[in-house]
């Protein structure tokens, strides 16, 4: 169940995801060779403003983005009904929001503050 | 369940992109708490990084990496399709999108295992 | 092609598909071996039609699976194996058999303000229309519905969401949006902007598939999420 | 049985061309009043104004004018019709396209300039056809459909009306007896004024072309209930009625008149082009000469394998036929055959009905309540009908009907009411066949398609028309003896099937009455033993009544109440054709 101003968050955080998931992806590849190693990743990431900015917006687009995905599914695939529907996508968006904040702490902010 | 009116490219890409997304849905809250294990513990992050030596692992992985490009490409064409003018090579787009997806997992998968 | 064809109707008395066997023709329509059913085999049998030719959209039902006008559908074009399966429409409330309640899909039209709102009187001169104008052919292109609600069957974000308008609707929408007769854009942007509007395609491309007049309804909606967008960010009409 | 009773103030009869814009007029004219629209089928989706092809016959200027148009439509009628509804058809129609182009939100073809495009039709002097590509009235039916539906109008979807229920002194309606399609239940709606707009349908001959759902119900209800029906023997033949056995419903549907136009041929089975052994023009000539052409070939066993003709296009070019008719060559190539690169068997085929109730041109009969518009009513068209004729008459005086129906309830103060042993005589006759013994109806329908068709068809004697006679008799009384299951009404086709047959065969009697009564040969009436017209200055009508259990045939003096024969409205300086000029 989609209105305009779901459709449009839904697709503007796609847009501002697409180049994150490019710079993320090729990241990854470059990360992974080798093998992966905790010190490695977060010797790169650990105390740098911009990897923080990076997944921070990453994050919060995502969270948007799949907290109203998910209630679309939810809604088409499993009649969920609508009462339940805007709980729950709130409750998907602060989930994911909260643990991505986190992650994003742990891995560029923490080191350097505490 | 793929019934007969269903057997068509537009709507296998249609749930190609939908499982994707929930998948990756799913796979998120996991993904991050790994990553936050580097604050509460960083050894067992380490860990959890030994594992994907594991060609389980590995190849898991290479369904979330393949999903999210799958995903990502799906939605670019999408919203191609939704904003610019209307063509009629959206089926190629489809296809592109798919296969575009799959040569980045299998790089990524290929240089994972390269070891 | 042998004598006779098995063919499995639905049957809504006992919710199950119930067989027959139809003498095979050379020129047999679906209409046709439906037909055959009733006035020789089982005159219980209900399914509706009227023109027999593909211009008045009210034969269709699911063939093999797969939603097709039957008085138009040769029966050499769907036969699997000697055998079709004949069921109603899917996404309409059934009325018996393989006759369907298509007043959901008929409000839904109106719904989306699929009628045209003139700015003139039949005292008025009729407007000069450049035929060959993009507004103009993005209209003409959209229009030769027959309101058969194939595509309607066709598509799972119909049967998700009994609230999506549906292919049909926003097609008329569409055509409409581009009909520069029409004084009501604002009104149908906004019909066609709301909980079961537009944004509820997930591109499925069902319906273009199946559209047995060859229309894109699937090209129709991606026209009407451009405008509506364009509309959002308060961009003006094109 | 249980009858449910309904209320409205105006009572709508069908939705074709006549039915739905008699509805939009009606609201604009009485906006208060309670509007109810009963279809026998769904609203807008049954019905022939939808399958209309060719176009719209009107005088746009340009060198045209409404006289040309009414003089075409006399001519073409052979000085039969009603000249006061023709002319009034003429005139309207201008207004009416202006209306379906402006308010209702039709769009026809255009030229590049703009401005309308209008066609060539055959019988006429001036390419007036308007047309939407050869889909012209699924545009003009979907467009009223949406205006109608949009409106707070009450539907009846699925209401078959099967009596016209007068008050007991029978001078004016009372209301109307449906049977509700989807329960199988009798619903009975009272109203003051009822628009009967059920739009005949020559549906009983073997080869015909009007929707399934036309079953000269109206014009059946309209002889019971003691209205004069004109012109009953004028039965249209359109020539190309697609040919693909007695099995197929897509038999006798229209191969469209353009096709000849362009430059079709017609062979017979040993590939001779037979059409100029019979008329000068060849495969040119107007629909009922080609069609007799035809019907002789038949006669003479020079016939294709499903007992037609052939029509062939492959000599101007495939590529060419499948660009310049794409609709004609898709709807061929999906039941089986190649128009494009091959040929297609061919037949004539029952069109048209001229003939219908006795209306004046503000679509009055003589009872009082009960209005007749469209193909229902007769007089408008004569002994012929022009192509493009047909959805200009419905659509005019449909909006006519609503109009003048709206004005006249306003004094029409109480809803009158019914005979209630009429009623129960309806309700008992649409109840007979569930008493019998259950049987197969369809065989009883093609007996009465190959009599009608054999004797009643496109060339009539008084032999033949008297063994139609005879047969028709013997089938009104078996399908008396004909039952069906009553086990459950709701949907119930076959039941149906049966009273379709019933209005047919009343219908069917009438038009063989008439036939026999007229002895000369006049537009769509060919009497192999008359072939003469007859003096056009003493022309009469027919006109047939309801007689104990016959019908009574009679004969009026067609009144020239605009232009005698031999005469012409248009000025001595104006050419005979226009064809091609404008
Ligand atoms: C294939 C074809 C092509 C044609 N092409 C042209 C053309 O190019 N140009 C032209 O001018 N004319 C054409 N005509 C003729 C034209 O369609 C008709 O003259 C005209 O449209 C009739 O309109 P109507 O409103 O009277 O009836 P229709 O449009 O036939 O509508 C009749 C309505 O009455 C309903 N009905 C019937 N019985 C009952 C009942 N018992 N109770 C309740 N409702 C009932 C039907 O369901 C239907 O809704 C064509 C006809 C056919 C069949
Ligand atoms: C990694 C994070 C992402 C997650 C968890 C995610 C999740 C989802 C989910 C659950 C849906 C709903 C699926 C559906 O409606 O069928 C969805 C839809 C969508 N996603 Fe994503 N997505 C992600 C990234 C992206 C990216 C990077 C893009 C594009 C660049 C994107 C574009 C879209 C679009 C356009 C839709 C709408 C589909 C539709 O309406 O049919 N997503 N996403
Ligand atoms: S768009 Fe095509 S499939 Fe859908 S109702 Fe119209 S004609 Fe039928
Ligand atoms: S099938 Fe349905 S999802 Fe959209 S593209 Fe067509 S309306
Ligand atoms: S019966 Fe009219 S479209 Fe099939």
């Amino acid at each position: 169940m989609l209105t305009t101003r779901l459709y449009m968050l839904q697709r503007l955080t796609a847009l501002i995801m697409a180049p994150l998931v490019l710079g993320h992806l090729a990241v990854m590849i470059y990360a992974v060779q080798g093998g992966l190693d905790a010190a490695e990743i977060l010797g790169r990431t650990q105390g740098s403003v911009l990897w923080m900015l990076f997944y921070g917006a990453f994050v919060a687009a995502v969270a948007t983005h799949a907290a109203i995905g998910v209630r679309v599914v939810a809604f088409e695939t499993f009649g969920l009904s609508k009462s339940v529907l805007t709980p729950l996508t709130w409750l998907i968006f602060i989930l994911l929001l909260s643990l991505g904040l986190r992650a994003v702490y742990a891995v560029t902010l923490s080191g350097v503050l505490g | 369940m793929i019934r007969p009116h269903r057997n068509h490219p537009l709507w296998l890409a249609f749930m190609l992109h939908r499982v994707s997304g929930v998948a990756l849905a799913l796979f998120l809250p996991i993904h991050f708490y790994v990553l936050a294990l580097a604050l509460t513990d960083p050894a067992a992050l380490n860990d959890f990084f030994a594992l994907t030596e594991n060609i389980w692992v590995k190849i898991t992985e290479f369904g979330l990496v393949f999903l999210l490009a799958a995903h990502m490409l799906g939605g670019l064409r999408l919203m191609a399709m939704e904003w610019l003018p209307w063509s009629d090579r959206q089926k190629t787009f489809a296809a592109t999108a798919v296969a575009g997806a799959f040569a980045i997992s299998c790089s990524f998968f290929l240089s994972a295992v390269s070891l | 092609m042998s004598q006779e064809l098995s063919v499995s109707v639905w049957r809504s008395e006992t919710n199950a598909f119930q067989e027959f066997a139809v003498p095979a023709q050379d020129n047999q329509t679906i209409l046709d071996v439906v037909s055959w059913i009733q006035a020789n085999s089982d005159p219980t049998l209900s399914y509706r039609f009227a023109c027999r030719v593909g211009m008045c959209g009210s034969c269709a039902m699911m063939v093999n699976g797969e939603p097709r006008w039957t008085c138009r559908t040769h029966v050499k074009k769907v036969l699997k194996s000697n055998s079709l399966q004949i069921a109603p429409l899917r996404n309409l409330p059934v009325v018996k058999d393989l006759a369907t309640d298509m007043e959901p899909f008929f409000d839904k039209w109106v719904e989306a303000k699929g009628v045209f709102q003139g700015t003139k009187t039949r005292h008025d001169a009729i407007e000069p229309i450049l035929p060959d104008t993009a507004e103009r052919v993005a209209a003409s292109t959209a229009i030769e519905c027959i309101n058969c609600a194939v595509c309607y069957a066709a598509c799972d974000s119909v049967s998700g969401n009994a609230d999506y308008l549906g292919p049909a609707a926003l097609n008329r929408a569409w055509s409409l949006v581009n009909d520069v007769r029409d004084g009501a854009y604002e009104e149908r942007i906004e019909a066609v902007s709301g909980t079961g509007g537009c944004h509820n395609c997930h591109s499925q491309g069902g319906c273009a598939k199946y559209c047995p007049n060859d229309l894109n309804p699937s090209a129709s909606i991606a026209g009407l999420k451009r405008k509506t967008t364009r509309n959002w960010f308060g961009w003006g009409r094109s | 049985m249980k009858i449910e009773r309904h209320d409205t103030d105006i009572l709508i009869l069908g939705s074709g061309g006549a039915g739905l814009f008699a509805a939009l007029h009606a609201q604009q004219t009485a906006p208060n009043a309670k509007i109810t629209l009963a279809v026998k089928g769904l609203i807008g989706k049954s019905g022939c104004t939808r399958m209309v092809q060719g176009g719209y016959n009107v005088s746009l200027g340009r060198g045209d004018t409404v006289e040309r148009h009414f003089m075409d439509t006399i001519n073409g009628g052979k000085w039969l019709p009603n000249q006061d509804m023709a002319w009034k058809l003429c005139k309207l129609a201008v207004e009416r396209i202006h209306e379906l182009e402006n308010e209702v939100g039709c769009f026809f073809d255009r030229n590049s300039d703009g401005s309308l495009h209008q066609k060539a039709f055959a019988g006429q002097t001036f390419d007036r056809t308007v047309h939407k590509g050869d889909l012209t009235g699924i545009e003009i039916i979907n467009r009223l459909m949406e205006q109608v539906l949009a409106r707070p109008i009450d539907k009846l979807q699925e209401h078959r009306a099967i009596g016209l229920i007068p008050t007991k002194d029978g001078a004016s309606l009372s209301g109307v007896l449906f049977i509700d399609m989807r329960t199988g239940g009798f619903r009975f709606v009272r109203a003051k004024a009822v628009l009967m707009a059920t739009g005949g349908g020559p549906t009983m001959y073997k080869y015909h072309t009007p929707s399934g759902d036309k079953t000269m119900d109206g014009l059946a209800m309209a002889l019971r209930a003691g209205l004069q029906l004109r012109d009953m023997e004028m039965v249209q033949f359109h020539p190309t009625g697609l040919l693909a056995g007695d099995h197929t419903r897509m038999t006798g549907t229209v191969l469209e008149e353009g096709l000849r136009g362009a430059g079709g041929e017609l062979h017979n089975s040993h590939g001779h082009r037979f059409m100029f052994d019979y008329d000068d023009k060849g495969d040119r000539a107007t629909r009922d000469v080609v069609s007799r052409g035809i019907y002789a070939e038949m006669r003479k066993n020079n016939v294709s394998p499903n007992g037609g003709v052939y029509i062939s296009m492959s000599h101007l070019g495939p590529d060419n036929v499948r660009t310049k008719f794409p609709g004609m060559v898709k709807r061929c190539a999906d039941s089986g055959f190649d128009l494009a690169a091959g040929k297609v068997e061919v037949v004539p085929t029952a069109h048209y009905f001229m003939g219908g109730v006795v209306v004046d041109e503000n679509t009055r009969t003589a009872m009082e309540g009960l209005y007749v518009a469209g193909e229902d009513a007769g007089g408008a068209h004569g002994s012929n009908r022009l192509g493009g004729n047909g959805v200009a008459n419905s659509t005019v005086y449909g909006g006519v009907a609503g109009e003048v129906m709206g004005q006249d309830i306003q004094t029409m103060n109480a809803l009158r009411d019914p005979d209630e042993t009429v009623l129960d005589a309806e309700v008992a006759r649409a109840l007979h066949p569930l008493s019998n013994r259950p049987t197969l109806i369809q065989p009883l329908r093609t007996q009465l398609q190959d009599a009608m068709w054999d004797d009643v068809g496109v060339m009539r004697t008084a032999t033949g028309l008297k063994r139609g006679a005879k047969a028709l008799d013997a089938l009104d009384e078996e399908l008396m003896t004909l039952g069906v299951d009553d086990g459950n009404l709701a949907f119930n086709l076959t039941w149906h099937d049966w009273l379709n047959l019933r209005s047919l065969t009343d219908i069917s009697k009438t038009i063989t009455a008439a036939a026999l009564a007229r002895e000369d040969s006049r537009g769509a009436h060919f009497r192999e033993d008359f072939p003469e017209a007859g003096a056009m200055e003493t022309s009469t009508y027919t006109v047939a009544e309801q007689d104990g259990k016959g019908v009574k045939i009679t004969q009026q003096k067609v009144e020239f109440t605009i232009v005698k024969p031999g005469e012409t409205l248009l000025g001595d300086d104006e050419p005979e054709t226009l064809v091609g000029t404008a």
